[in-house]
């Protein structure tokens, strides 16, 4: 966590003057996002419009995790990332343009996966976590990891043209865990390669996401705790769904938990974290 | 006697592609001894709708692990989940989880 | 508007591959974006995120309009512009960031007003306007030039916490003017610099923008004719209401129009279009 | 003679700031001799909800131009707009136009 600040800069008064004027944000609101710090784990179609808007409105430290390098192929929804960047590790290409857009924000760039190694270690130095992964294992790795360490998780996800967005663990409401506390058949699960996705859904998604870590980070609370809103981008629809309480018996943050640790996931998920190329599936 | 009951079925997140890509299903379960819960719907729902495949839908006698099932927008799990009886008109969504980004 | 084609090159399938797979669009619906050309009337809050999605997705080209230059209190919402560039034409400041991510769009800055001398000539040049403007008289030029050269018309606008979105003349749905045959009294409307604006709100509005541009692009047909989105970011909520047909006696669209040529549209709504500095109004 | 109505009354888009920033009001409108329309209810709300600067909202008769009537999520146009007789439990939004970018 970052040291409180008692004032804004003249400069910041300027740069942030539009959101100042909103009474619900206002200086106070200001300056608890000047001193927020989030760690985006995932700098693909989610991560990148999230940490854009983190970034420009001023939220005062952005951690950055991928292992993963720049594709042509993530352009079409990666919109941090460029053209002459090919090659170059995912969180350096975010870093650099976010410090364009605003240099006062301080990046973290961590090129490397979230692994049961590192990620409570990390994860504790943040206040709050925007789950932009793209697999199972990883999601299960960042609720515990959440969950052990008591920060909120807001956390996204889109395929095709459907997106959903939730916040887990949040003044005593369900983690992931909670909600799905097996995980699905490896054979059930689609990635983007191979169901497809359209770039703008990443955004609707990834946008949504850094309001509600905004809003969480502001005071203002989240809007998604306990619900899910699901979004049909074919036929423009929104909906959101009331999810269940907290349960008690949560292997996680139940009242006995059994995750103490962090486990092996993939081994939990019968998936990896970092395989690219699983075979075509049907959902 | 349970009278015949007209119940909207949906499917998202993917779920939809097992019954040829058909999100809204109108349907109508027909009168019979004992009252419709969510049992007897996923029984029914894999005699008439879902033609192939059922272990990516079902597992057991529930849905399989990462679907969610809501009940007129509300989570199963409120309701009773597999024994909530049905009610003329109710919504049922299955919808499943999405991971990619 | 651009050339047919007949078939995607090598590196266009490789880039676009995640969307390519998705049935709705496919090889034949990309083609249509790559000869699609839309005109971005502002490249502010909501044309940035607009154009970096239209552009990611492989929109064939990209006409920005915006006579303003890039100023520190835009970057809290206008992504595409970065601390560098400041001072510069919004609109080259645009193109350089849309170029760093796709080279193959072409991007055609107009660094001035839409005005009723130039609007009629140049929205003929494309087939779908997107409206990210900031003020009544340039809705009614641009719906009016809209109807005029029967172009569909996407309209996206944002203050404070809420949003709206709403796609006009669209296969014989209304028009701006058929919703508000007349403007609003001068005092009534509140800018963004009055009222303020939360950057990321504009985030999600232009991306939904983009995807209903998108979508009629590339023939699906948008979501949002003859219905209007609004989102509430404090309370997470979307509602979708019915708007009424087009009217048989609106000015513009109807069926003995009397907007025959463009107007004065700040005499018709007593208010500038470019007069960034008015007053404090109430609502 | 016309039974109470229970209404609710909303609004957004900034016109809620002329009602002290509360967005939902849950209002009951007395019973009266002629039918509760839209034209009956702007009176009642200028009277008990609409403390000052009334030409913010109100013209004439009907609402100020960019100010959009929306009875259940359909605009008003569609439903005879100041003459529409209101139901019980009916929802009227008022929504205020935005143009900021
Ligand atoms: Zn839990
Ligand atoms: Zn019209």
């Amino acid at each position: 966590p970052l040291p409180p600040r008692a004032a804004l800069s003249r400069d910041e008064i300027l740069r942030y003057s539009r959101q100042l004027v909103l009474p619900e944000l206002g200086v106070h609101g200001q300056l608890r996002l000047a001193t927020a710090s989030v760690l985006v784990v995932g700098c693909g179609g989610l991560g990148c419009p999230l940490a854009q808007y983190l970034a420009a409105a001023g939220v005062g430290r952005l951690g950055l995790v991928d292992y993963d390098v720049v594709e042509m192929s993530n352009l079409a929804r990666q919109v941090l990332h460029g053209e002459a960047l090919a090659g170059q590790a995912k969180v350096f290409s975010a870093a650099a343009s976010l410090r364009r857009l605003n240099s006062a924000v301080e990046c973290v760039p961590y090129a490397q996966a979230l692994t049961p190694a590192t990620a409570l270690d990390l994860v504790r130095r943040y206040d709050v976590v925007a789950d932009c992964s793209d697999n199972v294992p990883t999601r299960y790795l960042v609720n515990d990891a959440c969950v052990l360490a008591g920060r909120p998780l807001v956390s996204a996800s889109a395929l095709r043209f459907e997106g959903q967005i939730t916040v887990y663990h949040y003044d005593g409401g369900p983690c992931y865990r909670c909600i799905f506390p097996q995980p699905p058949p490896a054979e059930t699960v689609t990635n983007c390669a191979d169901g497809g996705v359209l770039g703008v859904v990443t955004g609707v998604l990834g946008c949504l996401q850094a309001l509600e870590v905004l809003k969480i980070a502001a005071g203002l609370g989240p809007s998604y705790s306990r619900s899910l809103l699901i979004f049909d981008a074919l036929r423009g629809q929104f909906r959101c769904i009331q999810l269940r309480s907290r349960r008690p018996d949560c292997a996680a943050c139940g009242e006995r938990p059994t995750v103490t640790d962090l486990q092996d996931y993939e081994a939990f998920c019968g998936s990896s974290a970092t395989d690219k190329c699983r075979s075509l599936q049907l959902l | 006697m349970a009278a015949p009951l007209s119940v909207e079925v949906e499917f998202g997140g993917g779920a939809e592609l097992l019954f040829d890509g058909i999100k809204k299903h109108q349907v109508t379960l027909p009168g019979q001894e004992e009252p419709w819960d969510i049992r007897n719907l996923l029984v029914w729902i894999k005699k008439n709708l879902l033609k192939e495949r059922p272990e990516l839908f079902i597992q057991g006698d529930s849905v399989r692990p990462g679907i969610l099932v809501l009940v007129n927008d509300a989570d199963w799990e409120l309701l009773g989940e597999l024994d909530y009886q049905l009610q003329d008109q109710d919504s049922v969504l299955f919808i499943s989880t999405l991971h990619g980004g």
